[in-house]
């Protein structure tokens, strides 16, 4: 990796996101994402990922609000930015892929004017200049026919084109960050292959960074350049992907990482971890995972700090597990 | 194949649907779920059924359970053809096969305290006092880790793993020798699967259970099958004991599935062997090999000819013109 | 959306969200103004033979056109007397009585002769189905008001025909709402796993498949329940309800149209009545509808 | 009745008061009512007629018939200031006598012409009293019948184009004043055949003041002044009746200055309208009683104790006082001033008196059997209240009876022959001068309760029939006089109903409307009664 | 499409079909109209004579086959109360129905549909407040009350505007506000419901991850969508057009067709009732085929259905 790609375009510190209620759904998240790389957010459900990435674009429910923290973007606080400006991040400069891309396209809008309008929006092309340059998107992110396929509304096109058309969208204004929420829980195996590969393909060929949230292991591994593991609103470990799976420190990704059968060989009993994720209403002092830790100390009822080793690898553990 | 010991059996078992009337006028279209499809389940095995969405995996799982009806071939327990069942027998099989669905909050009444639901089973089929029921349904509770406290409240109140467990508990209390489990984890968090993957295990060992385990994970299927049959668009593509499946892999689309899925170890990265295009839609298959719109390695008899399903003599099967290699029988 | 920002779903995708403000402006109090005076009706209603200060057709034909009170009249009658003397406070009493009963009665007919309809046409599919739902569409091509304007002035009123009349009102819509409710809870996974179990379909559907589609029957009833209020005292008022002695709100109102110039009461008192106690339903509905209906809620 | 033959005086008046009073709305009409030249009228009506039938016997037909017919021969109403003057004076008969026996000769005026410009002729008239129209196998209006039939006239003849011969079966004493009742009222033959009854019921062609250009079905209907009528320029240019069936609405309409006259306003609002400087109240009495007819039929009433046990038990002055204040009165059995020589001052009838029906009651063996009382809604002001009434004071003689409030006077009378109706609300109209109507027309074997009709609620006594029969044919005033008292005995004995009150009305209209409302229910709006002051 | 259309069309006939044996059916049962009809002491003879006339001395199948063959020749026969044509009578009185209904739909729609959208739109304001707050006000107010409230305001207490019949310019107001008050708070509930479902769909927040303007992202990605719902409702209201009329033009004297009806009612008119509930069937029928075409025509997934 060249030096460049070393200098964060984003920068979130100290991020904390509550709900109504007072539940605090992110504390004190801090991650950066560098240019060209793929980061992976990874964690289970009600972590707090996808609340962190939208919290980003302005996008919280809302019963949802950022209290602190910043995300710095482009030389501006994106969570300070009003509405108008983040209109003029949103889609252009950081792009965003939901999950379950059928939904996520208007029914009654042809793919066509879907992924025109946001180079409409953005870049002031006319109608048949963005209708082209769709055509070029389509047909780039694999969709047979893209001219005749313009013209098609979302629910004549399978899981996985709409997903395709999803990426279509969000590089249409080649974005320096694509944030892909979960892009290819709703897909079968064979498709998601066709679709990370897909986004990490054109991701490379445009040097565009990717936020990858997910909850699968296997596609970080695969994908991602760095990785950030959450754990019930709080960021456990994070650092290059190698570091992390092969080294890691703290007990939740290592639990995390044990407790997945392998396809590519045969293991005779998973280590699990037992007990369940807390609720936010009865998120227990200090380390939230210290409830389900084998390793839980008296001090772990304090939120430990980030301890930082070899190239950016953090973790946040008391009692971290040994190096490898 | 020894079919003396096997629990179950799908005998050439197909279902074609025509989809739900709306109402008179509104048309019917068949379409083949299952193409003849031959399967045994034997005594204390875990059998997985692995593929895609539109495999005909779950329709496949119904028709054993005998919830639904083959159109073609026959479903025999312990010989005996499930269609010529009398109402004793019917409730009898009802008691030894049971079901466990992929989402476990849907797979429970929203409205019912757990226990109830649990102890349902038993208030079906009238066995013992209210009491003894009441007893029974908490010791199978407490044996799949579900305390007396969880037992009283709603499913909704329930967390994911736990939803799942009180399913389990549900399946079970009738003592049923075969259960089919239809995606029963992946609905879950990765650090629970792992949780009810072993609870599973165990119950196996203790109880002497079959499981039928329909899961398009194939990690998941193979830490916990025995024996595997791929299927491709209703078909059977191949069948074999878990490890031989893995090591070595026949029919390309099994391969494809392999390889398509990531492996949570950045050292192992590959390149992936991605498969090209998506399911053709089922209603208008050409009359060949189904997978022959999407195999690299499809030749004009693959678009042609359907290849049937052939056994070698370590019981691994295949379907597939490109694999016939000696030893393998006619 | 898979953390936080996901709510909870029920079985069939409808997430279930407690809600504990209602909507309507002025918060809470609204709804509880509007219990408050249901409950009142209801009481009122129930006890109006002891609450009404003299029986509803009494009348004294001295005391004719007596104003109430706030407008210059007397505690003798303290909501006044209408054409013929009669006590306008107690036949408001009577009257709320009998239209709440008519509405009660239309309700629970139409909600149960329409569930059953659809819950047998979703069981039992088929011509009966076909049957059943051609009903439907023949009943909603058909405005309630139309139907009950032929079959009461050509078959004449009488009371049990009236309060049939009023239990055809809105069974379409229950008995579509039924059917696509059971149609779909039939294909959920937590009903295949009773039948799984071996359960009988009676069983099924009445302990399992009939408790969770309640809820959005019960938002239909408070939908359902002042729009038949409002439809028995159009009728009344268009004199094609109940006969005298018998008082209802709408006959009242209807009674006092002549008069509104010199005793605007007979008509505006029990025309306040029917717009509170339909408002008042329609507040708590509403509420009722948050906590139920995700559909509706925010 | 016949000393009235040859009053010619009073016609001659009218004319030249007719002529007066067109000049007078010619020359007064005032901005207030009309855009230029003579006024227009608007009237608020509580309904109107869907066709026009001429011959049909209805009070909302009646009301209109004045506007665009005339009768063969008139009462003078408007002789007194109360519009109930009962004299009968030529109109478009000028004379008329009877030549023998059993024929009458009528004289009729020149130069009459109906709207579509053709002349009255003799022609015109035997036409419109004759068979095909007034009776016979299929009469076009078949309520002709009840003054004009074929067993009362052997023949019409047509002298002359301007005389006309009627032959009747047996000596006639009323002859006259059967044009009077209404169904008196001439028709043009030639039109009336060329399109045929319902098209003449729809545009109908009288001679009247006013001829009929738009009829909307239940909503209004308008007439434009006829100027060669006979009679004299009619004063209004035109007459629009919009139906306003809310009391209160017609009233309002009026207030607003929408209508210029409104009818049917009831007591509670008569002074509401006085109060106002611009509006004025016309009250007026009408020849007619709402009565309650009780059924013999009914297997209950059929008992003539309970019939009079029903009438005992009511205090119907206390009733009327109540509701109508001393505008009108309950009338004795057929006892009305306006019969003149038969008016009996000292008739009574059934008086409230709870003892003497509580007997009635316990010697009949009532045992709180529910009687019906059925009602039209609307049919009558106030009926709806008296019933209510009624029902009340039945309750405290232990009589147990229950309303049932109809729409259309049919269906309140519906089932009424086959005895499923205890008691109907009704009215008589007292057609014409005469103690033949309404106790022998209307309650005889001819009229609508007789067995055999539709509405049949009466069977009867023989000695009714009897008396009835000879004094129909009795041409001696004494002798007719003491069948008529006997009449009235069978009738108060048997009780197939009784009287509620006299009907009384209300007209409120602009003030500077100068119009006389009839003592029957014809609106006359021509030159001699109507009029426009500053 | 056309299939989809073909099976509603189909749907729409049979029911119509359901419409007329009813309407013939049970306004048959209702006994002999002639007598009801002809004046009291009419005889029996000119009774028969008319029953003759009218073929009601027909068998019941016969007069059904009739009926339906002259109904569909566009022959409704005659009103019994003065013989005329039942379609010329209905001729008559449906323009002032439909001058009132007309002015009175456009405006609950109109006000209806923008009161519930923005209330969504600002959902939880003080706005959305106080037009629910109207709404539910609107709603639950029954319509002949409504009426004479105002009669009693605006024609007694303030003599400004007329209280009945249709016999100037203002005469409409108040039927009009009346009319158009229940539907348009109806509509306004709706539309609200409608429109917040649809802000709250997934494709919603793509629209604003994509950086759209809130007035594109409501106006191009919400409103249609939303709109099929509420063009349901309007269709709904459209073909209650006739039926809510009935109480108002009693109410205010209008002379249209609701009121024809309660007069045919109360004289039991047959023919006039029988023509009358199948105009307000067809009218209802066709109004929700309309809807149909409607979807078609804005729903992709319906306009691409084979």
């Amino acid at each position: 990796m060249t030096a460049a790609e070393h200098i964060p375009i984003l920068s979130v510190t100290g991020l904390e996101i509550e709900f109504a209620g007072g539940l605090r759904a992110v504390r004190g998240v801090d991650f950066s994402v560098r240019q060209g790389e793929v980061l992976g957010l990874v964690g289970e459900s009600g972590c707090g990922k996808s609340v962190t990435c939208l919290s980003l674009l302005g996008l919280l429910p809302a019963n949802g609000r950022v209290v602190e923290g910043s995300a710095m973007f482009d030389g501006q606080d994106l969570l300070s930015l009003d509405e108008k400006r983040l209109n003029r991040v949103r889609g252009r400069q950081i792009a965003y892929i939901s999950q379950n891309s059928t939904q996520a396209l208007n029914p009654i809008l042809t793919i066509g004017r879907q992924i025109a309008e946001t180079m409409m929006t953005h870049q002031g092309l006319d109608l048949s200049e963005a209708r082209r340059r769709a055509v070029e998107l389509l047909d780039r992110v694999g969709v047979p026919q893209p001219s005749k396929r313009l013209r098609a509304f979302p629910h004549q096109f399978s899981g996985g084109m709409n997903q395709r058309v999803m990426i279509a969208m969000a590089l249409a204004c080649d974005p320096a960050i694509v944030i892909a929420d979960e892009p290819t829980t709703a897909l079968d195996v064979t498709i998601q292959a066709q679709i990370l590969e897909l986004l990490a393909e054109i991701a490379r060929e445009r040097g565009t960074s990717v936020v990858m949230i997910t909850h699968d292991l296997g596609i970080v591994a695969e994908m991602a350049d760095r990785v950030a593991v959450m754990y019930a609103g709080r960021l456990v470990e994070s650092g290059e992907v190698t570091d992390v799976f092969h080294n890691p420190r703290h007990p939740y990704t290592r639990g995390l990482l044990a407790s997945r059968p392998r396809i590519d060989r045969r293991i005779e009993t998973l280590t699990t971890i037992e007990g369940q994720v807390p609720s936010l209403r009865e998120m227990p002092p200090g380390c939230p995972f210290s409830p389900r830790c084998e390793g839980a100390e008296p001090r772990c009822a304090n939120m430990p700090g980030h301890t930082e080793l070899d190239r950016g690898h953090r973790y946040a553990c008391w009692n971290p597990e040994p190096a490898a | 194949m020894t079919e003396g010991n096997e629990l179950i059996r799908a005998e050439g078992v197909g279902r074609s649907f025509a989809s739900r009337r709306t109402s008179m006028w509104s048309a019917t279209e068949a379409v083949q779920a299952v193409v003849d499809v031959s399967i045994g389940i034997r005594r204390g095995e875990t059998f997985g059924l692995v593929g895609e969405s539109g495999s005909g995996k779950s329709t496949l799982g119904r028709i054993m359970l005998g919830m639904m009806k083959p159109t073609q071939g026959r479903v025999l327990w312990h010989g005996t053809d499930l269609a010529g069942l009398d109402p004793a027998e019917r409730a009898g099989f009802r008691r030894r096969v049971q079901m466990i669905f992929q989402d476990p909050l849907g797979n429970l009444d929203p409205r019912m305290r757990v226990l109830a639901q649990v102890r349902e089973a038993l208030d079906i089929h009238a066995e013992g006092t209210p009491e003894e029921r009441k007893r029974k349904a908490l010791a199978t509770l407490a044996s799949v880790g579900i305390d007396e406290n969880l037992a009283q409240r709603y499913p909704h109140q329930l967390s994911g793993g736990q939803q799942q467990r009180v399913v389990i508990a549900r399946a079970i209390i009738l003592d049923p020798d075969l259960v089919i489990c239809d995606e029963p984890v992946s609905a879950l968090d990765v650090s629970v699967q792992a949780q009810v993957l072993n609870l599973l295990s165990r119950l196996q060992a203790e109880l002497g259970l079959a499981y039928l385990f329909i899961s398009h994970d194939l990690a998941v299927v193979r830490y916990i099958c025995h024996r595997i049959a791929v299927l491709y668009l209703g078909r059977i593509v191949e069948e074999a004991e878990t490890e031989a499946l893995f090591a070595e892999p026949r029919h390309p689309y099994t391969r494809a599935l392999i390889r398509s899925v990531p492996v949570a170890d950045p050292a192992a990265r590959r390149k992936r062997e991605v498969l090209q295009g998506e399911l053709p839609d089922p209603g208008s298959l050409p009359p060949g090999c189904a997978f022959a719109t999407r195999c690299s390695l499809a030749t004009d008899r693959c678009r042609a000819e359907a290849p049937a399903l052939q056994t070698d003599s370590d019981g691994h099967a295949v379907a597939c013109h490109l694999v016939e290699t000696a030893g393998t029988r006619a | 959306m898979n953390d936080l920002t996901r709510t909870r779903l029920e079985p069939g995708g409808r997430p279930l969200r407690r809600r504990w403000l209602p909507r309507l402006g002025g918060g809470g109090t609204v709804v509880v103004l509007s219990t408050i005076y249901l409950l009142a009706v209801v009481l009122t209603a129930l006890f109006a033979g002891w609450l009404s200060p003299y029986p509803p057709t009494e009348q004294d034909l001295l005391a004719r056109l007596t104003p109430p009170v706030f407008a210059g009249g007397t505690w003798a009658h303290p909501l006044g007397t209408d054409t013929l003397g009669r006590d306008i406070l107690s036949r408001l009493f009577h009257g709320m009585r009998v239209s709440l009963s008519l509405a009660l009665a239309g309700t629970v007919i139409g909600a149960a002769l329409g569930t059953l309809l659809g819950f047998l046409a979703a069981a039992i599919g088929g011509i009966f189905e076909d049957v059943v739902m051609a009903l439907v569409d023949f009943q909603a091509s058909l405005p309630f008001l139309i139907i009950a304007l032929a079959v009461l002035a050509f078959l004449g009123s009488s009371l049990t025909l009236f309060v049939m009349l009023m239990g055809l009102y809105g069974w379409e819509t229950y008995a579509r709402l039924s059917r696509g409710m059971v149609l779909s809870a039939q294909e959920r996974d937590h009903i295949a796993a009773i039948r799984s179990l071996g359960a009988k379909p009676l069983r099924v559907y009445l302990r399992h498949i009939f408790p969770n589609i309640a809820p959005v029957l019960i938002v239909q009833l408070t939908l359902n329940f002042p729009e038949i209020i409002l439809a028995e005292t159009s009728l009344s008022f268009l004199g094609l309800g109940l006969q005298p002695p018998h008082t209802s709100l709408g006959m009242m109102l209807g009674d006092g149209r002549d008069y509104l110039i010199v005793a605007w009461w007979i008509a505006v008192l029990p025309g306040m009545t029917i717009f509170l106690t339909t408002l008042s339903i329609s507040i708590l509905g509403d509420w009722v509808r948050d906590r139920l209906d995700p559909k509706l809620a925010d | 009745m016949s000393q009235h033959n040859h009053t010619k005086l009073p016609l001659d008046r009218r004319l030249f008061m007719g002529g007066l009073a067109a000049l007078g709305g010619a020359t007064l009409a005032r901005p207030g009512l009309a855009q230029s030249g003579r006024p227009e009228l608007v009237i608020g009506i509580s309904g109107l007629p869907t066709s026009m039938m001429p011959g049909r016997i209805s009070n909302t037909h009646n009301r209109l018939k004045m506007v665009y017919l005339d009768q063969l021969i008139a009462r003078d109403y408007n002789a007194t200031p109360e519009g109930n003057g009962f004299d009968i004076v030529p109109w478009l008969a000028e004379s008329w006598s009877q030549i023998e026996p059993t024929v009458w000769e009528f004289k009729l005026r020149p130069g009459v012409k109906f709207h579509d410009g053709t002349e009255m002729t003799a022609e015109d008239v035997a036409f419109s009293f004759g068979e095909g129209r007034m009776w016979g196998e299929n009469p076009s209006e078949p309520q002709g019948e009840r003054y004009f039939n074929g067993g009362l006239i052997a023949g019409i003849d047509v002298v002359d184009p301007l005389t006309v011969r009627i032959r009747t079966n047996a000596p006639d004493l009323i002859m006259p004043l059967r044009f009077v009742s209404p169904v008196g009222f001439v028709v043009p033959k030639a039109y009336y055949e060329k399109v045929g009854p319902d098209e003449f019921f729809l545009n109908p062609v009288g001679t009247g003041p006013y001829k009929m250009t738009r009829l909307e079905r239940d909503t209004l209907i308008e007439f434009e002044a006829f100027d060669d009528y006979w009679g004299g320029k009619p004063p209004a240019s035109k007459i629009t009746f919009r139906v306003v069936p809310e009391m209160s609405s017609r009233v309002a309409g009026l207030l607003s200055g929408e209508f210029d006259i409104i009818t049917d306003v009831e007591p509670e609002l008569v002074s509401t309208v006085e109060s106002h400087d611009e509006l004025k109240v016309r009250k007026v009495n009408y020849e007619n009683q709402v009565v309650i007819v009780i059924s013999t039929l009914h297997p209950v009433t059929s008992d003539k104790r309970i019939r009079q046990a029903l009438v005992h038990a009511l205090d119907r002055e206390a009733m009327a006082k109540a509701l109508w204040g001393d505008a009108t009165h309950v009338p004795e059995p057929f006892a009305f001033e306006f019969y003149g020589e038969y008016y009996d001052p000292d008739r009574r009838g059934r008086k409230y008196d709870m003892e003497k029906a509580k007997e009635l009651l316990e010697s009949a063996g009532y045992n709180g059997e529910v009687l019906n009382l059925r009602i039209q809604r609307g049919g009558y002001p106030k009926i709806e209240d008296a019933a209510q009434i009624m029902a009340e004071m039945w309750k405290k003689a232990g009589i147990n009876v229950e309303i049932e409030i109809r729409k259309g006077s049919a269906l309140a009378a519906e089932g009424l022959p086959d005895g499923e109706v205890a008691m109907i609300s009704w009215s008589n109209g007292i057609h014409i001068p005469d103690p033949a109507t309404p106790i022998w027309a209307t309650w005889g074997p001819d009229g609508p309760r007789a067995p055999g009709k539709k509405e049949s609620s009466w069977d009867h006594p023989q000695s009714f029939i009897d008396v009835g029969r000879a004094f129909e044919v009795e041409s001696d005033p004494e002798k007719r006089r003491e069948l008529f008292k006997q009449l009235v005995d069978i009738w108060v004995e048997e009780t197939p109903g009784f009287p509620l009150w006299m009907r009384a009305d209300w007209f409120a209209m602009k003030k500077e409307i100068e119009w006389t409302p009839y003592s029957f229910f014809y609106l006359d709006f021509g030159p001699d009664n109507l009029s426009f002051s500053t | 499409m056309t299939r989809y259309l073909s099976i509603k069309l189909a749907r729409a006939l049979l029911t119509m079909l359901l419409v007329v044996s009813f309407a013939f059916v049970v306004l048959r049962l209702a006994g002999d109209p002639v007598r009801t009809m002809m004046p009291e002491d009419v005889s029996p003879k000119v009774i028969e004579h008319y029953r003759q006339l009218w073929g009601l001395d027909r068998p019941l199948w016969e007069q059904y086959l009739r009926y339906i063959g002259s109904a569909l020749r566009g022959d409704f026969g005659v009103s019994f109360q003065d013989n005329r044509g039942v379609v010329s009578l209905i001729a008559e009185r449906l323009p002032a129905t439909l001058r009132l209904g007309i002015p009175a739909y456009l405006l609950a729609v109109v006000f209806g549909t923008t009161m519930g959208i923005v209330a969504a739109l600002r959902r939880n304001s003080a706005t959305d407040r106080g037009m629910m707050t109207i709404a539910v006000f609107g709603y639950a107010m029954p319509n002949f009350f409504l009426g004479i409230v105002l009669i009693l305001i605006f024609s007694v207490w303030l003599r400004i505007l007329p209280s009945s019949g249709d016999t100037r310019s203002s005469s409409i107001i108040l039927p009009m506000i009346t009319l158009a008050t229940a539907h348009a708070a109806a509509i306004a509930r709706f539309a609200r419901s409608a429109m917040l479902e649809i802000l709250n769909e997934p494709y919603m927040r793509t629209a604003r991850a994509k950086g759209l303007s809130a007035m594109v992202r409501n106006l191009r990605h919400a409103l249609p969508n939303a709109l099929v719902p509420i063009v349901t409702i309007m269709g709904l209201k459209f073909g209650h057009l006739v039926a809510g009329a009935i109480v108002i033009e009693t109410v205010f004297a209008w002379p249209g067709v609701g009121r024809l009806l309660i007069q045919s009612v109360d004289t039991r008119d047959l023919a006039v009732v029988q023509a009358l509930v199948l105009m307000v069937a067809a009218s209802m029928i066709t109004a929700n085929f309309l809807v149909d075409v409607f979807y078609g025509l804005i729903d992709p997934r319906v306009r691409t259905q084979k």
